[in-house]
């Protein structure tokens, strides 16, 4: 491992999908702008010109039959990496990801292996407004037959993503748009972070906190506000939301007695229900306070900094989740 | 006739396996003994097997909700059709996908589609990857008149053509979308009108004549094979029983005298009398070829009846693919 | 009230339907198959035959410009109501839903009124397989400006329907398939049951099942089967799924201190998670068991009868999940 | 050109409206005085301004990404956009849309859309609306050329076909989308090959010429108001900025020369110059108006910059409407 390496989010997805593709000529990439330009986030920037056009593919402007090119393709043995620009746009697209690509293997019986990632940008603080800003990671996490990645760091952007590209399920990899210039060290070598393993970002002993994406950040933040008191905050970053690592999550639980939920997904609905609903349910005799949940209030995402900074949760209100679970006196 | 009598006698057979398929399915829906919705071909043979009749093995198709009969001109194996229509584990699904996801991916036969419109985005990914490996596989996707007013259909072709890939919609106009006629959803009569709008041929043939649909197909695949892209066909047919099911349900939304007239143009019985006419066959080589095909049939009905059901704890099995990435 | 009166499910709803186009000249229905044919499931049956062809509207077998259609014409003043036949078909039309119809008002700094009412089939159990049988409720709940409605008698269906017609917000209305022809009590004259209110079905004290649509009937039999055991169970149904009436529902949990939610959809981010999330938060200390949660498993639905039945969860699984409520000693 | 002289003074005016708000978003942007995505129209006036001069107060239009320009040639207040580009609570959409859901209801501009392709389907909507009232009013929906590679879009033509509605298609074919170009995404040239596929007859116009879309416009919307059905509209036009923001971003996706050629041809300018040749204007006329616009564009800024942000508060109101229901 070379520790002095570093590298953006960024180019740590555009590494992986390289390195998948020198490996393996049966990796192609397709989606709207990713050839000359490189896709709108510079992802897929510089693989056209190595890859050829063949292999890295402009589309028109159709999110049904882009996935549904990586769905043919790769029932019948390729290996997809298909762009869908922002993750809002998995609307677009949602019959070919949630009635095709998700259930194609099940319904035919086990026959066809779906060797597909599809890849999209999500997350707001671009003051991109409600159609370029969501967080749907909660809607794809509940069909199964999908697998859900959300990579908060570029090492595992790296990992995550040469994971995806070699999994035998249709796999969704969430970039958070505002993490795409962060740096970090990734080693040059290929390497893989199974898919449905957390990371423990932090230790600690008096709270976990569990969250994902760019949330991480924030949460490592007030955690390390936190530390300065004495507080001792456990970061647990899933990193696969589905398979979700609820072992990792629930032992932790059963250490600290006080877990607090957090991403920028909508609140009600998000994925955060469905891991506050499974650490009551596995460690409820060792909770000592409910498990807090924050997410962003129940609105589309407005466009107005002045209100979008209001709307997506921060560092403050995670600190403030903290507090709030940490009031309670313990059994 | 340019086509061979072997050919002819292949196609012939394409559809009278259908047929007896069909009807046995109809049978038994009628007396309650399949689970489920059904979606049956009959009147409609001529499509499916006079384009399957121009593909190999290794080419792949995309089906729609009424899919038996794409599958069954594809190859289809009839016990194993039938036992998953009955939702059993020697089922071509194992019983978890029944007639709308019917499939056999050997045969390249991507699967019935209970999306309308859905199989031909996956038509196109299936056709990007035969050309990707340069083996000279071609796709074709199938679907029906109604599918084509729905987005996706319109995103795969349009595709199809941007990427010039070896690709041939096949288009199944029978004039209705389940119980409302073609006139009240479009404002064309033909579908071939779209072809131009994305860049391909397009050709009208009587989906009643086999042989006709069959000729088109071979240039259509011909086509897509060479590298000239893709093409649309639009076969006009019509289906003999109701959308789902067979009776009408009480609803007349067809009348008599249209429903008799497209029965006389059965795609079968014109066929037979053509080779008879032209001395290709004799009446006694069909019932021959009835008398066993019609075996085949109940063979199947018994093998899918004495199948097993899937145990309960097959509900969690092939949500995934449990071993490791290829590589 | 006419307490004779009875109806089935089916026709409670196109007497909603009917009765308020009859009150109001700017309530239409579109959607496949719905005119001359009343649509597959009967629901609009005779409605074009009374209020004519412009009123009652076939369209072409296209879900997004369906609900499109139903976006624009509500924003520019009518009342309309768009039918998806199959829930799964949402997935077709989820830009509409998700991106435009939910968000539009909001993205206008308010200027828009959406007096929409979107209607669909949800639910298993017809052998209809993977994509003709989900309930994806909990996708429709987690999108801030949807309401999200799904009555589990012929009653309740009447006066939703009514209510949604009425409301001025985009709404989805879920008819579960399988319980078209369930007849009841159904009085004739126009009534609204209010959005966002639950309903207490049968009153007990010893744990809480908080169940919707079909669900309801099978909590209801569970409950049934263990009053002869002397436990008393609170079957509530939240009728409204998104406002989701939470004050009913922690009340009844702070009263009982067990809860089981269950429903169709499948268990992993179902909207079961959110409820349990919002209950261990609000009467956590009220709780002497864990919030329990019966959903479907983690799969697809499966076509054959001999799995679809293991798939949908009954009374029996319903009965087993109060037990283990009540396994646990009370505080 | 049958167009009166006071006619050209309006459309004329609606282009250099358009020109200078754009202008000035670009100058604010490029300053860092704008958040959010920001599309520019510069270059397509013509085709915004043609068609909206041919449509009433109370006729609705949908628009896309690059909005402003539908709306302040349906007649947007320059002092509500620039606040609302800047997310202020004076803005048209309360600081809550911004650029790419930008609106008027009062002028029948039914939002800038962030989803490619999606305003058609509501616009068929408001068709419907506008047929069903039987008041005479039209819709006209404006897309560009990338978006008639959408599903949305092509349902969207289908049904306003099949139902007969009163709407206009107004394409800007500007050919690109983003960074890339359209011969890379669809087989055919011009747009309005796919009118055909509909049942809608399509007419090309050039889309510098603001004269030649307004006459093409005023033709459709006759046909549509008097119950003549859909018909599109392909503009040739060309986007002198980038696809978002102004610079070009050290990505060259079109050559110098292109885009040189296109802007010898500013729809602005080359109809000041006809104005002026054929004696309808004067140089001095056309220095006055853009004298008084650029004034109007400068207390739009000055009002924007001066209006305050919303309060933190606002994040939660304007999700549901909260009077009770209209009956
Ligand atoms: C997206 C979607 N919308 C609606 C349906 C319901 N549906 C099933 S078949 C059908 C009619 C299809 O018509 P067509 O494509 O002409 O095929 P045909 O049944 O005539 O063979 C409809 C509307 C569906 N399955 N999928
Ligand atoms: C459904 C969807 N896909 C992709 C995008 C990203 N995107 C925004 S504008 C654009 C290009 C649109 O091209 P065109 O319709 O020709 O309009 P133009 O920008 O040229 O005016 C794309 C791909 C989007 N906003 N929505
Ligand atoms: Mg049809
Ligand atoms: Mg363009």
């Amino acid at each position: 491992m070379s520790d002095e390496r570093k590298l953006p989010y960024v180019m740590a997805f555009n590494e992986a999908v390289s390195q998948a593709m020198e490996a393996d000529p049966s990796v192609f990439c397709a989606g709207e702008d990713i050839g000359a330009f490189g896709g709108v986030f510079g992802t897929f920037g510089g693989l056209q010109a190595k890859f050829g056009a063949d292999r890295v593919v402009d589309t028109p402007i159709s999110e049904q039959a882009i996935v549904g090119l990586g769905v043919g393709a790769a029932a019948t043995g390729l290996r997809p990496i298909v762009d869908l620009m922002f993750m809002d746009f998995i609307c677009v697209a949602m019959d070919q990801i949630v009635n095709q690509a998700a259930k194609l293997k099940y319904m035919f019986g086990g026959e066809a292996t779906l060797p597909l990632t599809i890849t999209t940008a999500g997350g707001g603080g671009l003051s991109a407004a409600a159609q370029h800003s969501q967080s749907l990671e909660a809607i794809l996490c509940h069909i199964p037959g999908l697998k859900v990645v959300y990579p908060s760091t570029p090492y595992d952007m790296k990992g995550l993503m040469t994971a995806c590209i070699s999994e035998d399920n249709p796999t969704v990899m969430v970039k958070h748009k505002r993490l795409l210039g962060m740096t970090g060290h990734v080693p040059a070598e290929r390497y893989e972070i199974p898919l449905g393993k957390a990371n423990i970002v932090r230790a600690g002993k008096d709270v976990t906190v569990v969250a994902y994406g760019r949330m991480v950040h924030e949460s490592v933040a007030a955690a390390e506000k936190l530390a300065a008191e004495g507080i001792e905050c456990e970061v647990i970053d899933p990193r696969t939301l589905q398979p979700l690592d609820t072992e990792t999550i629930v032992e932790s639980a059963k250490r600290t007695n006080r877990v607090l939920v957090v991403h920028e997904a909508v609140r009600f609905g998000g994925l955060g229900a469905e891991i506050a609903a499974q650490i009551q349910e596995q460690a409820f005799d060792y909770l000592d306070a409910p498990v807090g949940r924050i997410g962003a209030p129940f609105s589309p995402v407005p466009f107005s900094p002045a209100l979008e900074q209001h709307y997506i949760p921060d560092a403050k209100a995670i600190e403030a989740g903290i507090r709030e679970a940490l009031l309670r006196v313990g059994a | 006739m340019s086509i061979s009598p072997d050919k002819q006698f292949d196609l012939h057979r394409r559809m009278v396996r259908i047929r007896l398929f069909e009807e046995a399915a109809g049978r038994l829906a009628e007396a309650n003994r399949l689970p489920g919705f059904l979606h049956l071909y009959v009147g409609e043979e001529a499509v499916a097997s006079g384009v399957c009749g121009a593909l190999n093995d290794d080419d792949h198709i995309t089906s729609t909700h009424r899919g038996h009969g794409h599958l069954v001109a594809k190859g289809g194996d009839f016990n194993r059709m039938m036992a998953e229509l009955m939702g059993k584990a020697t089922g071509y699904c194992k019983g978890k996908g029944g007639s709308m996801h019917i499939s056999d991916l050997s045969l390249g036969m991507l699967g019935a589609n209970g999306i309308v419109g859905a199989g031909s985005p996956i038509a196109v990914g299936a056709a990007f990857a035969n050309k990707y490996r340069k083996q000279g596989q071609v796709a074709v996707a199938f679907f029906g008149d109604g599918a084509t007013n729905i987005g996706a259909f319109h995103e795969a072709a349009n595709m199809a053509c941007a990427l010039h890939l070896p690709i041939v919609f096949a288009c199944e106009n029978n004039e209705y979308g389940e119980f409302t006629p073609r006139d009240k959803t479009m404002a064309i009569t033909d579908i071939v009108d779209r072809a131009a709008g994305y860049g391909m041929p397009g050709v009208i043939v009587d989906g009643m004549d086999v042989i006709a649909v069959h000729e088109a197909a071979l240039e259509a695949v011909e086509r897509a094979r060479t590298g000239g892209g893709p093409s649309l066909i639009e076969a006009k047919t019509y289906r003999f029983y109701n959308h789902h099911g067979v009776q009408n349900l009480g609803l007349k939304y067809r009348s008599d005298d249209e429903v008799a007239r497209w029965k006389e143009r059965d795609p079968i019985f014109t066929l037979e009398d053509r080779m008879v006419e032209n001395k290709v066959a004799t009446r006694q080589q069909f019932e021959d070829i009835w008398t066993q095909l019609r075996n085949d049939i109940d063979n199947a009905i018994k093998f899918a009846e004495e199948s097993p059901v899937p145990a309960p704890d097959q509900v969690l099995v092939d949500v995934y693919t449990q071993k490791a990435g290829a590589r």
